[in-house]
């Protein structure tokens, strides 16, 4: 019966301490085919995904390889058998180059003893180009997040694999690199290779996928033909009830006085320029493709970098912003795209972790509240669904999509009038998503200037009240009324009206 | 559903709990074994003499631990102990009151902790190589000051010897002052929102840099205050000592630090706590003690000493895996 | 008339080398080292690293013999590391006189100390006589380093040897560390209650052990090598029980005489085999330059500061 | 397209070549004021003194910079290169040829190498304690083995103490030794594949684990080739001095990881050169020498030699910064 699968994965069970990841799940792979892996943030995906690895040992379980049972007792001997991961979480070596960084693998199965630059270099551009034209001699910390995301996508592409398993990839990536992801995917499955696709974007899956796995709560629920089902069908099997409406409405009436004006904010490399207004009660978008600058404009009107020209007025008085610490008195907050290295303290408590924005609200007499610390923290979290032990916790020991909610926790805890959120939901789970939305609406609302940074077009488009796109640095236009993704992608990608309102 | 936190909202919380009851069943099991072979071990005169030995190490160690939570190190911390010392005898021979003089001889080591600062939150560079050239410059002022020599403070006032010599019924003040120092930033450090955001910064600078923490500045401080204690310790062995010796406190920032370490400090910051520290200077000072309460060889003694260090840090590891 | 022979060329120069050099034991010794080279119109230098390190010592050594001097006084701080460089320097005819801690390997011409030995013996007799022959001792070492060794040792021998009814009862090492003293005479005192002395080879960990010794009632008597200013209030106040000093000055001023005359064997015309075989006429192998027991009446004259003062001059500085 | 990799294809490629430039402008600097103010420091025999000086430790700071960019430390080299000194020493004493005895010391040396490499990769130590404790226990072995007297090794064989003493053409052994090591150790880790896992595993160990980097393997042998080169190092020494004092090395440890930082070793892994770890040993020795020769009071060399250091060090930093 099992001719046809590549991978069985037979009542693996996995717990961390008290924490139960994974009760007993089961999950085939068929040979040649993509199959999508959903569930709720935390549903354990990622860690089933690790324990094939190679990366987690499993509790208890079994795991079959085209029929034979095996062991796998490190990433090492997961490559030897030839399963390969692209990680949810980036994992490359920031001291090293692009080109090191792909063939890594490769350079640890060499026998050669020394190492040959120009052909590393030639092989790695060749397979980084079928993605994106990053120059491969760069140093990978030199990268954005997202070109980050391309290398570590590009390095489990050069591993000569039975299994690949894409954990999560698209994540960061705008239209034009996820549309070049699924050509190379399916190129893979041509020849015969099973992939296992996870993702939270359900249009994404039902483009690509053959198969879907539905997981809840570390609980295998079910499996069935992408062209089976529907996409409500399976949101409703991931989070148990009907999300009857994926974005909420709009702003009805006209938005209130300018909050946030930015005028010709040039920083002197990244961007130069922009000049924008954000109103009280929008949701503001901007869009872009990779690279574009939007994190840099917004890191530079939170003083988080430096600008060289133009300025900055907050209910139409002009405030100086010479670092982070003055724009948060300002009233104007900024949430990372890079959730690891920005974004979260990891080694800390969750608690700590969304109190970190303002300590003066939970201070004491000098000293931290903690009565107050713990109530603000359970309630955000609480509301924002974080899946998690205790609020004690290191927020280390969370799924990548419940870091992330914490991250926007922490946002949230201080109440401030302007917020900047670049991709907030990274990796975030359908339900939350929604959630996440009506907050930001509610917040807007109540008179909450908002400005989203998405490169998940129909979410920029489903929560924005305009979006402005930003191409090379520069506001490409503003795509305002009944928004399509073609408006953007035209003004993203600068085919047509340049500079023009597209309405 | 969620479960209360133990004693500190810190990741830490339970945790650091659990590291630090590795170190104390490791301790107690020396102690112990130490009181069935030597008689003298378990005497209050011992155990003074113990507490006394690393009592005034243990108030440069609280710095210490602070610095190396916000992610620092100071290689420099014996030069400043040291430098203290002699900025406080050199002002008293000069004819000021030995209180003044020692609060001078305080503040001069701030200084040289804002120096440290300076370079590494302002030029940039790192706290290894900044406090390691600190530490032969300061080592290098009091060769200057000193001219070599050790300055006799013989003179020094009985009320301020009693500082490092004297006793309150029965207890010394050294221990006093060690205790009412570790007891306090211990809960400062587990309480108050400014070393809250020691933990902030040294857990990830950049992710505390957007919470809008003064990274930059939270580094210099603790910087500061890891030199100003190091300067209380040195003004209270100039009290305990009469002394001040050019020469005093070669190597003693490695001893700081590995208590630290064995307390359960990381070298890459975030993690840390005082009473973890104290208890790995106690862990090193009884290891000390016992070697010589029974007599060993002063060949073998070094040998025996890194052995027990090297189990005791392992079997503390081992105990704090199996229960994480 | 003859000339005086006692003089030197122009440019005929003299330097002392040492390790640690920024602490003040060599002070006294460099101080006559210098008078004595004024004397004979030469030039002195005091070289050395500050640092307890031999490899720095011997960069040192060797900087100031690339300037190509006449004669050099070394405190090795090892010996056999010495043997190259020294002989280094005889073969290129800068003669090599060592002091306090000698190179016996080498080619240097002399040695000139203070007896270790008698050092450590003296300090035994002096200790056991004030206990009247009977009580327990304990040592602190400084292992490693090779006069500290022989001090203890030579303390230890005699005691054995001479006064049967002392016990050894405890040795720990302190390595010229105060704290670690300190933390050493505590524990000792607690495993022996009877300890009544304690003998160490050098200053740095006495005040260490005075201040332990005093804590506990004072029935400690610490006895030590070596003294400096704060030894002597301590000595002065009956802290310390006493100290066996080398002489210092004596060890610079015929340490210089020593070279000198290594530097000029033409004036002297033995009636031996020198002329026939080559070798330096006025080699003398050693010397020994005493030592003086400080003691509460004497510690006065032992203090450097009052001692510059009343020689007006600036010491190393110059 | 690709841009050329510049002299190699590391990471630090072009970077790293602009590193190390700052440090020779630096001490080219210092050296030519040196000889306008001293007419003794550009002679050969001030050269050959200042060389001789750093080039036995160069060969320990070789290993410290692999172990340094694998992300780790080791604390013990002084007392490593002493323990090789004293095994060799006592070998030969005990009646064994000179090179046997000496390779036994370097063996014995790896071996505690392997031991710390145990303690780190196996029981998961760090390598600070860890390398802390096997400071304390090889120096007491040390001390336990030569009973603390200087083992005299005077009867070495002539041909065996040429390796430290003798010349080749008017350049020393040791030069020749330490030119050869470094060049070949700089070369491999630009260019060797299994140098390469060192960076890989140092920069992120985790990124190197999921390549099928067995990063314990490569942790546990570069622990092992930084304590073997301490030892190759203690037996030069042993050749040079013709001795083995227990108390050898003492500190060397913190002058030999400066060095490497100078040159741009990280403490965090993941960076640094053997040729800039080089220019840092090079230019602390100028730094001294330069004093010495320029006859600067002994009270105020050390002050002004942290001083230059951190001048240095900001300076090259500065550099670095303006330039990337
Ligand atoms: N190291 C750990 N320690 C403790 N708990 C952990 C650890 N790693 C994961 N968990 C827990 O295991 C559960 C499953 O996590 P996993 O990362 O597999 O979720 P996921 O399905 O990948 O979610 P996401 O969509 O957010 O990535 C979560 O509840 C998480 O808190
Ligand atoms: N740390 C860095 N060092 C050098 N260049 C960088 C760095 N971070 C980003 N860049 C470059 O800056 C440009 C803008 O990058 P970035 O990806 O942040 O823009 P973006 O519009 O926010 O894109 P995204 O959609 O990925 O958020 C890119 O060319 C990127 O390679
Ligand atoms: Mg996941
Ligand atoms: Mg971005």
């Amino acid at each position: 019966m099992s001719g046809g699968n590549v991978l069985e994965i037979r009542k693996i069970s996995k717990h961390f301490g008290a924490v139960q990841a994974l009760a007993e799940v089961d999950f085939m792979l068929e040979r040649g085919e993509i199959h999508a892996l959903c569930g709720e943030n935390g549903a354990g995906k990622s860690t089933l995904m690790n324990i094939v690895a190679g990366i987690l040992a499993p509790s208890s379980g079994e795991i079959r390889l085209e029929g034979l049972p095996v062991h796998i007792g490190s990433p090492a001997e997961a490559q030897r058998l030839g399963i390969g991961l692209v990680h949810q979480e980036i994992a490359l070596c920031k001291d090293a180059t692009v080109a090191e960084n792909i063939l890594m693998a490769a350079t640890n199965a060499r026998r050669a003893p020394l190492m040959n630059f120009s052909e590393l270099n030639r092989t790695a551009q060749k397979v980084m180009n079928r993605l994106a034209p990053i120059p491969v001699t760069r140093r990978v910390g030199a990268l954005s997040i997202s070109n980050q995301q391309l290398v570590e996508i590009a390095k489990a592409l050069t591993l000569d694999c039975r299994v690949l398993i894409f954990d999560e990839p698209t994540a960061a990536l705008t239209e034009a690199e996820t549309q070049a992801l699924f050509c190379i995917i399916r190129g893979l499955k041509q020849r015969g290779i099973s992939i296992i696709y996870i993702s939270h974007r359900m249009a994404e899956i039902f483009a690509l996928c053959d198969r879907v796995t539905v997981f809840r709560d570390g609980r295998y629920v079910s499996t069935d033909r992408i062209a089976e089902v529907t996409p409500d069908h399976v949101v409703r099997r991931m989070v148990g009830r009907e999300i009857t409406q994926l974005y909420p409405e709009k702003l009805a009436g006209e938005p209130g006085a300018p909050l946030l004006e930015v005028e010709r904010l040039s920083d002197g490399a990244q961007f130069s320029d922009v000049s924008f207004t954000l109103r009280r009660g929008e949701i503001l978008g901007l869009g872009g493709l990779i690279g574009a600058g939007r994190t840099e404009i917004a890191l530079g009107v939170c003083g988080l970098a430096p600008t060289t020209q133009g300025s900055i007025r907050v209910d139409g008085q002009p405030v100086a912003i010479a670092d982070y610490t003055d724009a948060i008195r300002a009233g104007i907050v900024y949430l990372s795209e890079d959730r690891k290295h920005s974004g979260v303290f990891l080694d800390l408590s969750i608690a700590a972790n969304v109190s970190a924005l303002d300590l003066r609200k939970l201070t004491r007499n000098g000293l931290v509240d903690r009565r107050l610390e713990l109530t603000q923290a359970i309630t955000l979290c609480t509301r924002l669904g974080v899946k998690m032990g205790a609020i004690g916790d290191p927020v280390s020991s969370l799924s990548g999509g419940n870091q992330q909610k914490v991250a926007i926790a922490k946002q949230l805890s201080v109440k401030p009038r302007v917020i900047i959120m670049d991709e907030p939901t990274r990796g975030i789970d359908v339900g939350a998503k929604s959630e996440i939305h009506k907050l930001l609406r509610e917040l807007a609302a109540d008179g909450v200037g908002i400005i989203v940074i998405s490169s998940e077009l129909p979410e920029l488009l489903g929560i924005s009240d305009r979006v402005i796109v930003i191409r090379g640095g520069r506001i490409a236009g503003e795509v305002t009324g009944a928004m399509t993704e073609e408006a953007v992608i035209r003004l993203a990608s600068g085919v047509g009206g340049n500079f023009a309102d597209v309405a | 559903m969620v479960a209360p936190p133990v004693r500190t909202g810190l990741s830490l919380g339970r945790f650091g709990a659990m590291r630090e009851a590795g170190l104390i069943v490791i301790i107690l099991a020396l102690c112990v074994a130490m009181s069935f072979a030597s008689p003298h071990f378990a005497t209050w005169g011992n155990v003074r003499a113990m507490l006394m030995s690393f009592s005034i190490e243990g108030i440069v160690v609280v710095g210490m631990t602070v610095l190396l939570i916000v992610g620092g190190i100071d290689l420099a911390v014996g030069s400043v102990v040291c430098f203290a010392m002699v900025v406080g005898g050199s002002m008293f021979l000069m004819g000021l009151d030995p209180w003044t003089a020692c609060l001078i001889a305080i503040g001069a080591s701030a200084l040289v902790g804002a120096g440290m600062g300076f370079f590494v939150t302002v030029v940039g560079l790192n706290h290894f190589i900044t406090s390691l050239a600190a530490m032969v410059i300061v080592r290098g002022l009091c060769l200057v000051i000193t001219k070599g020599t050790p300055l006799s403070l013989f003179t020094l006032p009985p009320e301020f010897k009693a500082i490092g010599q004297g006793e309150f019924n029965g207890v010394p003040y050294v221990i006093i002052i060690f205790v009412v120092i570790v007891v306090l930033f211990d809960f400062l450090l587990r309480r108050a929102t400014a070393f809250r955001k020691v933990f902030y910064t040294g857990s990830n600078e950049k992710a505390a840099e957007y919470s809008g923490i003064r990274t930059r500045q939270v580094k210099f401080w603790v910087t500061v205050l890891c030199s100003t204690l190091a300067g209380l310790a040195g003004v209270i062995y100039m009290s305990r000592f009469g002394a001040a010796t050019p020469t005093f406190g070669v190597g003693m920032e490695l001893n700081i630090i590995a208590a630290a370490v064995i307390g359960g400090a990381s070298l890459t910051g975030g993690a840390g706590t005082i009473f973890g520290a104290i208890l790995g200077i106690a862990l090193l000072s009884v290891v000390t003690s016992s070697l010589i309460l029974l007599d060993v060889s002063v060949y073998w003694q070094d040998m025996i000493k890194g052995c027990i260090l090297l189990a005791a840090v392992s079997i503390d590891h081992f105990l704090n895996r199996r229960k994480s | 008339e003859t000339a005086n022979p006692f003089k030197c060329e122009p440019g005929e120069k003299y330097v002392m080398n040492v390790m640690v050099s920024g602490v003040e034991y060599w002070f006294p010794v460099y101080e006559m080292f210098k008078q004595a080279g004024q004397q004979f119109g030469c030039e002195t230098a005091y070289t050395g690293t500050p640092e307890y390190d031999v490899n720095k010592q011997i960069a040192s050594f060797d900087q100031a013999l690339a300037q190509n001097p006449a004669g050099i006084l070394v405190h090795p701080m090892n010996s056999d590391p010495f043997i190259e460089p020294i002989n280094r320097a005889v073969d290129q005819g800068t003669a090599v006189v060592t002091f306090a801690a000698d190179s016996p390997n080498s080619k240097r011409v002399s040695f000139i100390t203070s007896d270790n030995l008698a050092e450590g013996t003296y300090a035994a007799d002096a200790v056991a006589e004030a206990m009247g022959g009977k009580g327990e001792y304990a040592v602190l070492e400084n292992p490693g380093q090779d006069n500290h060794d022989k001090r203890v040792a030579a303390f230890i021998t005699r005691m054995e040897a001479k006064w049967p009814d002392m016990k050894l009862v405890g040795r720990a090492a302190s390595n010229q560390d105060p704290t670690k003293a300190y933390q050493a005479v505590l524990s000792l005192i607690q495993a022996n209650p009877e300890l009544g002395a304690v003998f160490m080879p050098e200053a740095n960990s006495a005040i260490g052990a005075a201040q332990a010794s005093k804590e506990n009632g004072s029935k400690v008597r610490v006895m030590l090598a070596d003294v400096n200013a704060n030894i002597l209030d301590m000595i002065k106040a009956g802290e310390i029980f006493g100290s066996v000093n080398p002489n210092q000055g004596m060890q610079g001023y015929m340490g210089f005489m020593l070279l000198w005359l290594a530097n000029h064997p033409d004036l002297i015309d033995p009636m031996n085999d020198t002329a026939r075989s080559g070798k330096n006429g006025m080699a003398v192998p050693f010397v020994d330059n005493g030592f003086s027991i400080v003691t509460a009446e004497n510690a006065d004259d032992f203090y450097w500061d009052k001692y510059l003062k009343r020689r007006g001059t600036k010491g190393i500085e110059e």
